[in-house]
């Protein structure tokens, strides 16, 4: 019997999920977890080669395999992350073996609701996949019952639900520009029909829908001023929720989002979705780089990071063109890879020091060698410094909009200038200068770390071939 | 050979990764630094066969997929290519010996020849990716082996070199990219070929031009944008530190003129003066705070920052008589500048060279804490001394010829038709000269406080001469400064091809002059021989020697006058604090000096002290409000952390609010 | 049946909800916002139930019948249990006044016409309008939620967004995934409830009372 | 190389040589003489004319004493000294121009040569590591801090007007009175006699004379210093003299200078009214010695800084305006 690889990349998540939920044990569960998610990651890489044809509900393009890939990539490494960092939980007492059960199934869960929004073809299903995808992470940042924690899982609950219901009133916009052209019923909410038929779409209304799509998954995004939920959750949650946030979910809500841009680049009448989103990209980097200077809890700090990238990238998108859209994918590829490297390592240091406070930690490369140094690799690429790929793609975003647009260009280099400061600073004093806090050894998992940073730093000074064509298709997809 | 010299930068790497790797071991130290040597010698061989080859490119399948990785050998990288080779393998061989002392090893080694490698990158790239990724790679590296000794850093209070840095260094490659990208245009030609042939307006022009001058001005040390070079240089481990002024430096020289010259059509002509102010500026600034610093490091880099003044003032009048189609005053002045720019890595590494093995023998980097060295350690003391003259622009050495040749450049006076340019020329002289007598000043009392007079502290007392490496490097480079001083026409014959590239002229041919003399117009103008003065000032010595010693009766020692009062203690010699007093009275003004003097009164037992306070006439009123106002917006905005989910759901409303508005309107 | 009618009733409704929903802006107590809420939830049960029948969508009842039944009575129920156990019946509470969230409230009306009108090419004439009260129901719910200082009250103006929305997707003929939707958003409701009502969070969404939790729990193990 | 050439360049090097021995033995003469107009302007009778050469004599038979602690650049930069002045004398046409080596050096290296003097002193002052060579030579190079770049601003003056920074070249434009009478030359006529006061350590700058600790600059610096090292210094010190009376001499009024060393006339011409210029300039120098005060060490720098900035006005006004 052969499944179609499409329907294996939802069925492996949801059915190790329920697997999952059901048996004791934290070692069963990890290495399930792992396998699981190395399965996905398998398939999902055979999708490179057979892609299935396009269903009502399913299909994979271009632009979603690279996201598909990413994201079973990154979920495949961050389980192999979290199986040692659950591990140290668990011994150190934070966590309480039913939960792990409970955490387990929710992380695949998630993957499924992740793996689902990417898949989709259908505007609704893709909804209902982002909201699945969102209600997951919100119970996982939950998880450490801490006041702290349930304060942060309400926040980006109360936030997120509303975030949906914007979201959902936006598509139901699309339709009502869709039903005339596309006919009623499902035909009217199948993305490939959407993007046939979009010319002759209204585009008052399409107006609106992006405006409320943007808000409503730009919430999901983590843009400023919508970022409330974002800080709180990767600091609160478990650091392999922080990881999966920052390096998958965003890049989904994200993906939710290009897709509609696509739909509105594609009408004549529409407006330009490109002016909002250079705005919002820009509000949200000058934003997190000031926000970045007063953080003391190192998860926090990154967080904050990842809606300056976040801001970077929209701004990407919005710049638009074949060079600003590359930039903009490269760039979420790469701040996906980079960030969760961080996290990882993140993770390990608060877990020796037994706290997330920045003023507790200091000397990593001294009492902890490769955490330190991944750590400074982590921010030195996360900041756009070469050898890494975050500077290839700062690189294309600032030298291809400046000859475009100088002004809005240099308000980002000013943006990216103040964060770079405040990272940096930051950064100096967790991995050099005298030792703070505890020195213990830490169960690492070094290897996922090792593996993001090693393909950022290859995609540094060279691009493979067919990933370039690949994001030059989408690029121009993305119009 | 610019496949060879291209795989010179992965070879770099690679002893990167080796010395990662080996580390903990005596030999990771032999085989980094042996290899860094070996390849800069391939640097120094390549880069000088290129400065009469012809122009060599390759394009090779790395940086931006549809650009590709340009490279391009010519004279003008030629030359910075064997400046790096030389400042690099001089480094690598000192380091062979002063690396032993490092207690730090793997925190050096890595990193050494990644910074080679950045360095090599900058010249030999011929597009704007590759550029910029050297260019970070560069700063990054360099960053990371100024860390190396953090712990040991100075007050936690002060600013912190690295963090500054880095964030200059990139402030430094963000303005680049800018100015790459206005050069690039809407079609993104990001090859320097395309940007050679795009013909940009001239507000283009100016853009990149002046963000050229800030971008590559402050990875060179161009005031006001040199505040990172003092603190960061000194920190370095002392062949970094070299390498850092010596040859970094230079490679952001290189950066100015390669886009300035090269890539950009010919400026306003505003653009001139404007490097010729920031140029005499720094010049002055640079070396007045140098003579009023103590730590011997940190004076060398602010020496630095007074060299590089020198070089972007002949950079401004090469630019100045460029734009007024005067040829060969645009060949004199580059020539001038590339030379001194070749002279500064000579002496400044080797002064450096000579910081680092006076650290190692005594520990101190404070001049009042030395004294006396040169009975302790003779050789460095008499290399030392070489780098000091060169440095203070006297003949017969190196420093002398290149600033002669720069005066050369002033003293031209063409029909210059524009009033800033008639203005900053006559200004600029006055501040070089200006600036060359009180580098004079600054290194007498530097060499004066460290290596003359008595020990101040037992450190000094106890210290011993250094390894053979490291001699052998100090010696190395005191023996280039004469050679370049006593020979200056073979450099500027080596360097005819760079001016030609750039400005299309040359200086005359000066090795065909009559007993080796250089005339940069014609000799009846000016003309300087320094092989003939170095032998007249060396025979007319030694015959006065000879002479004198027929009728003298020799000499006897004795205590020296005291005064009455004997066995003076070492605190009573004169320091380099008490040195520097009566420029700073004349000089203070600019940096509003206050001495405040505790005296006991009569009776008191409590010893008398005094503070000196000095105010930074860059730092205090560009970057500390700067910095200031960040800190503010940052503490401000603060407050959005804390805020109640009510006020983020209005900020969501509020978004949804405005945009929907921005549509009613828009339609 | 004439379509003119089926509309106008349909219109008719939308535009009762927008009433409805001024009215729950007057409101300032607590008690009398529920007995609003319960009304919007009748309105658009009837809303939804008349577009059901004149779409010929029979799935839709479902839909109709969970926002009268568990909108209309179960929630209004719950949370009056709420604010009584919370002691908090007689509180008045609104950021600005009245007069001044009833004015934001017009504006947004007319913000919502105002964006809606160039919408044309519809072949249901009387949609656009559908959309803009739709839409002025969101915006309201939205300003409710921020102009309420109680944890309550916010949950009402999210419980009124969302008949908006579901009045949006219903008026969207054809539209499919309709009855998920409502059964999802009435979950989303539920959980927020229950949220409230565990963290006991009297004053604002932010002050999570956690001991609570934990005695709700069955206390500490 | 043929047999006329051969015999030139024997004869520019005897000329040469000739020019060096010449002002290297009539150095102290000079001083000497100076000496005299000052004693007799006092109404003293003062020593003899040939006073220095007997000092040195004396110095040169002496036996050096050195401090415990000195270096070998304590024995060395005597020596140093006294050549690199010589050399740069050399530079200067004394009595003929375009002398053989005249091309190895111009203005500006001259200027450096000294400065080259003025290092070694300054650091052999601080060698032992007391306070009187440190007060030396911290004001000395104070001093030329800012003498130097007034030198400089003189030099540039002089090299823009005549088109050239060599002497000779200078000398000869001078002599033909292309140069006519400009504002910026006498500027920097006025410039160059501050700097030459202050260089040679003369009234109201420093005072030759003087051992009182307070005020003294140069012979603070070389206090330590006895015997042949200092008569070393000494005669460095009466060569400098000459070099910047010379200088002043052949930029200012070269009448009389030999452009060809040929010639035994204008050879014979040209040391005569070199001779005499000097006689006129050495006593120039003694009557303003006489009539001024020695001034604080602090008010030097306004003295020197009022040269420099006349310096600078004379070359922007030649940079602005080729008239002046």
């Amino acid at each position: 019997m052969s499944i179609d690889p499409v329907s294996a990349i939802l069925l492996i998540p949801l059915v190790s999920a329920a697997l999952l939920a059901l048996l004791p044990g934290y070692r069963v569960g990890a290495a399930l977890n792992v396998v699981a998610s190395a399965l996905s990651l398998g398939v999902a890489v055979s999708l490179l080669w057979h892609r299935p044809a396009v269903g009502l509900y399913l299909m994979v393009d271009d632009l979603s395999i690279v996201f598909v890939v990413l994201n079973c990539f990154v979920g495949f490494t961050t389980s192999v992350f979290s199986a040692s960092y659950i591990g140290h939980e668990l011994d150190s007492g934070k966590l309480k073996p039913q939960l792990v059960r409970f955490y387990h199934a929710m992380y695949q869960l998630m993957m499924f609701g992740m793996n689902l929004a990417l898949l989709a073809n259908n505007i609704g299903l893709m909804w209902v996949a982002v909201e699945l995808a969102t209600l997951t992470t919100v119970l996982m940042v939950g998880l450490y019952r801490t006041a702290e924690a349930l304060e942060a899982a309400w926040k980006y609950f109360i936030l997120g639900s509303v975030g949906i219901a914007l979201a959902l009133f936006g598509t139901i916009l699309v339709y009502l520009a869709a039903r005339p052209v596309a006919g009623e019923g499902m035909e009217a909410m199948v993305w490939t029909h959407l993007l046939r038929l979009a010319p002759s779409f209204d585009p008052s209304l399409l107006n609106i829908a992006f405006i409320f799509l943007l808000l409503g998954y730009g919430t999901k995004v983590g843009l400023a001023p919508l970022h409330a939920w974002l800080p709180d959750a990767h600091a609160e949650g478990p650091t392999p929720i922080s990881a999966v946030l920052s390096g998958l979910l965003l890049n989904v809500a994200l993906y939710a989002l290009l897709r509609f841009k696509v739909l509105l680049a594609a009408n004549p009448g529409a407006i330009a979705p490109n002016p909002l989103m250079i705005g919002m990209g820009l509000l949200s980097v000058l934003f997190a780089a000031f926000m970045l200077y007063r953080r003391r809890d190192i998860k926090r700090l990154f967080a904050y990071s990842s809606i300056e990238h976040m801001g970077i990238i929209v701004f990407a998108f919005g710049m638009a063109g074949p060079l600003g859209n590359f930039a903009g994918l490269l760039q979420m590829t790469m701040h996906s890879l980079t960030k969760s490297a961080i996290f990882f390592s993140v993770g390990h240091v608060a877990q020796v020091k037994g706290t997330q406070r920045i003023a507790d930690m200091g000397g990593l490369t001294e009492s902890h060698p490769v955490l330190g140094w991944t750590l400074v690799a982590g921010v030195a690429a996360i900041v756009g410094l070469p050898p890494f790929g975050v500077f290839t793609s700062e690189f294309l975003v600032i030298s291809s909009s400046f000859s475009q647009q100088p002004l809005l260009a240099l308000v980002l280099v000013f943006g990216l200038l103040v964060a770079f400061g405040a990272l940096l600073l930051r950064m100096t004093g967790l991995a050099f200068g005298p030792v703070r806090g505890p020195v213990g050894r830490v169960r690492a998992s070094y290897l996922p770390i090792f593996a993001h940073l090693a393909l950022v730093l290859v995609a540094g000074f060279w691009l493979p071939p067919p990933l370039v064509k690949w994001f030059e298709h989408v690029a121009t997809l993305l119009g | 050979m610019i496949g060879q010299l291209a795989a010179v930068v992965p070879a770099f790497i690679v002893l990167g990764v080796v010395g990662i790797v080996t580390a903990r071991v005596q030999a990771g130290r032999v085989l980094v630094y042996g290899g860094s040597l070996v390849l800069c010698a391939v640097l120094l061989g390549g880069g000088l066969a290129a400065l009469t080859g012809d122009i060599q490119r390759i394009v090779l399948p790395i940086g931006i997929p549809w650009v590709g990785g340009h490279l391009r050998l010519d004279a003008l990288s030629g030359f910075f290519l064997a400046l790096i080779g030389l400042g690099g393998g001089g480094a690598s061989l000192f380091a062979l010996g002063y690396g032993q002392s490092e207690h730090h090893p793997g925190r050096v080694l890595p990193f050494f020849p990644a910074f080679l490698a950045g360095m090599t990158l900058v010249i030999l790239a011929d597009d704007a990716f590759l550029f910029l990724f050297g260019w970070e790679l560069m700063s990054l590296s360099s960053w990371a082996l100024v860390m190396a000794h953090q712990d040991e850093a100075t007050a936690p209070s002060a600013p912190q070199p690295g963090y500054v840095y880095l964030l200059m260094a990139t402030f430094s490659g963000l303005t680049l990219l800018l100015a790459f990208g206005l050069l690039a245009g809407a079609g993104g030609g990001l090859a320097f070929d395309n940007m050679r042939l795009h013909a940009a307006g001239p507000g283009v022009t100016a853009g990149a031009f002046v963000l050229a001058l800030i971008g590559a001005g402050s990875k060179a040390g161009l005031v006001p944008l040199h505040v990172w070079l003092p603190l960061a240089h000194p920190a370095a481990p002392s062949h970094v530190s070299a390498l850092m002024s010596g040859v970094m430096t230079k490679v952001a020289v290189y950066g100015f003129v390669r886009i300035v010259f090269d890539l950009l059509a010919p400026q306003p002509w505003w653009t001139a003066t404007l490097v010729l102010v920031a140029g005499g500026i720094t010049a002055v600034l640079g070396v007045l705070q140098a003579v009023l610093e103590r730590d011997l490091k940190r004076l060398l880099a602010y020496s630095t920052v007074e060299n590089i003044g020198i070089i972007f003032v002949g950079l401004g009048m090469a630019l100045a008589f460029r734009l007024n189609g005067f040829a060969a005053g645009a060949a004199l002045a580059i020539t001038a500048a590339l030379f001194h720019a070749f002279n500064h890595t000579l002496f400044k590494s080797l002064l450096f060279f000579g910081a680092g093995a006076v650290l190692n023998a005594t520990g101190r980097r404070d001049m009042e804490t030395m004294g006396g060295l040169i009975h302790r350690m003779p050789v460095t003391a008499f290399f030392f001394l070489a780098g000091c003259m060169a440095v203070s622009a006297l003949p017969p050495l190196n420093g002398f010829a290149s600033e002669w040749l720069t005066f050369q450049a002033v003293l031209l006076r063409p029909q210059l038709p524009q009033w800033g340019l008639k203005l900053m020329f006559p200004v600029d002289g006055a501040l070089l000269a200006l600036a060359a007598a009180l580098a004079a000043a600054c290194f007498v009392r530097a060499y004066g406080a460290a290596f003359l007079g008595r020990p101040r502290t037992p450190a000094a007392e106890q210290a011993t001469e250094v390894d053979h490496w490291s001699l052998t490097a100090m010696g190395g480079f005191a023996l280039l400064c004469l050679l370049a001083g006593i020979f200056p026409g073979a450099v500027i014959d080596a360097l005819a091809p760079v001016s030609q590239a750039m400005t299309g002229a040359r200086m005359p041919v000066q090795l065909a002059d009559p007993w080796l003399t250089i005339a940069p117009i014609a000799a009846s103008r000016s003309s300087y021989n320094g092989l003939l003065v170095f032998s007249f000032i060396a025979v007319s010595m030694l015959l006065t020697i000879a002479a004198v010693h027929r009728v003298s009766r020799g000499i006897r020692r004795s205590p020296p006058w005291d005064c009455g009062f004997p066995q003076a203690a070492p605190d009573t010699q004169y320091s380099a604090t008490s040195f520097q007093q009566p420029i700073r009275r004349v000089f203070g003004v600019i940096f509003r000096v206050r001495d405040s003097v505790d005296m006991p009164a009569p009776g008191e037992r409590r010893a008398a002290s005094i503070t000196q306070r000095r105010w930074d006439p860059i730092w205090d009123p560009l970057y500390a409000p700067i910095a200031g106002l960040v800190s503010w917006i940052a503490e401000r905005m603060n407050v959005l952390q804390f805020l109640t989910i009510r006020s983020y759901l209005s900020f969501v409303f509020g978004a949804l609010v405005v945009l929907l508005l921005t549509l009613a309107l828009w339609q | 049946m004439s379509h003119g009618l089926s509309f106008d009733i349909a219109h008719m409704l939308a535009g009762g909800l927008v009433l409805v929903s001024f009215l729950m802006l007057y409101q300032d107590r607590l008690l009398a916002l529920l007995h609003v809420l319960s009304l919007h939830a009748v309105v658009l049960a009837l809303s939804v139930a008349w577009q059901a029948w004149i779409q010929d969508a029979p799935h839709l009842f479902i839909t109709a019948a969970l926002a009268l039944g568990f909108k209309a009575i179960l929630i209004p129920m719950v949370l009056r249990r709420m604010v009584f156990q919370m002691g908090i019946h007689r509180e008045i509470e609104t950021v600005g006044g009245i007069g001044l969230t009833m004015l934001a409230g017009i504006a947004l009306v007319a913000l919502s016409l105002e964006v809606m009108l160039p919408v044309t090419s519809d072949v249901d004439p009387v949609a656009r309008e559908d959309i803009a009260l739709a839409l002025s129901v969101v915006m309201i719910g939205m300003l409710m939620m921020v102009t309420r200082r109680n944890a309550l009250s916010q949950v009402v103006g999210f419980m009124s967004l969302e008949n908006g929305i579901i009045l949006a997707a219903t008026g969207a003929r054809g539209m499919p995934l309709v009855v998920e939707i409502s059964v999802a958003f009435s979950i989303l409701i539920a959980l927020i409830v229950i949220g409230v009502f565990l963290f006991r969070i009297r004053e604002q969404f932010d002050t999570i009372d956690v001991e609570a939790l934990d005695r709700s729990r069955g206390g500490q193990e | 190389m043929k047999g006329a050439d051969v015999l030139a360049m024997l004869h520019a090097l005897l000329a040469q040589g000739v020019q060096m021995t010449v002002i290297l033995l009539l150095a102290p003469l000079l001083t000497g003489y100076v000496r005299k107009v000052k004693a007799r302007l006092q109404r003293r009778r003062g020593p003899d004319l040939v006073q220095p050469y007997r000092d040195l004599r004396r110095l040169l038979g002496k036996e050096a004493v050195i401090a415990d602690n000195a270096s070998w650049l304590f024995r060395v930069a005597p020596y140093f000294v006294f050549a690199a002045t010589w050399v740069a004398a050399a530079l200067i046409p004394t009595f003929a121009a375009n002398l053989m080596f005249s091309w190895s050096g111009d203005l500006i290296a001259i200027t450096a040569l000294l400065g080259s003097a003025r290092f070694a002193l300054a650091l052999a002052g601080m060698d032992i590591g007391t306070a009187f060579g440190g007060i030396g030579a911290s004001r000395e190079v104070m001093i030329a801090s800012i003498a130097e770049p007034a030198m400089l601003m003189i030099v540039f003056s002089v090299a823009l007007i005549a088109g050239s920074t060599q002497l000779s070249t200078v000398a000869e434009y001078m002599l033909s009175g292309a140069a006519g009478i400009r504002v910026s030359l006498a500027m920097a006529l006025i410039a160059l006699l501050v700097v030459a006061i202050a260089e040679n350590g003369r009234v109201p700058v420093d005072n030759p004379a003087t051992h009182l600790e307070l005020t003294m600059v140069h012979e603070a610096m070389v206090l330590e210093y006895s015997g042949r090292h200092l008569a070393m210094i000494e005669w460095a010190a009466s060569l400098k003299l000459m070099l910047y009376i010379s200088m002043i001499a052949c930029i200012f009024i070269p009448i009389g200078l030999a452009g060809d060393t040929n010639s035994p006339l204008g050879n014979a011409v040209g040391v005569t009214s070199w001779i005499a210029k000097m006689a006129v300039l050495g006593a120039a120098l003694g009557v303003a010695e006489t009539a001024v005060a020695k001034m604080r060490v602090f008010r030097v720098p306004n003295y020197l800084g009022a040269a420099l900035m006349l310096g600078l006005l004379g070359v922007l006004l030649l940079f602005v305006s080729q008239g002046m």
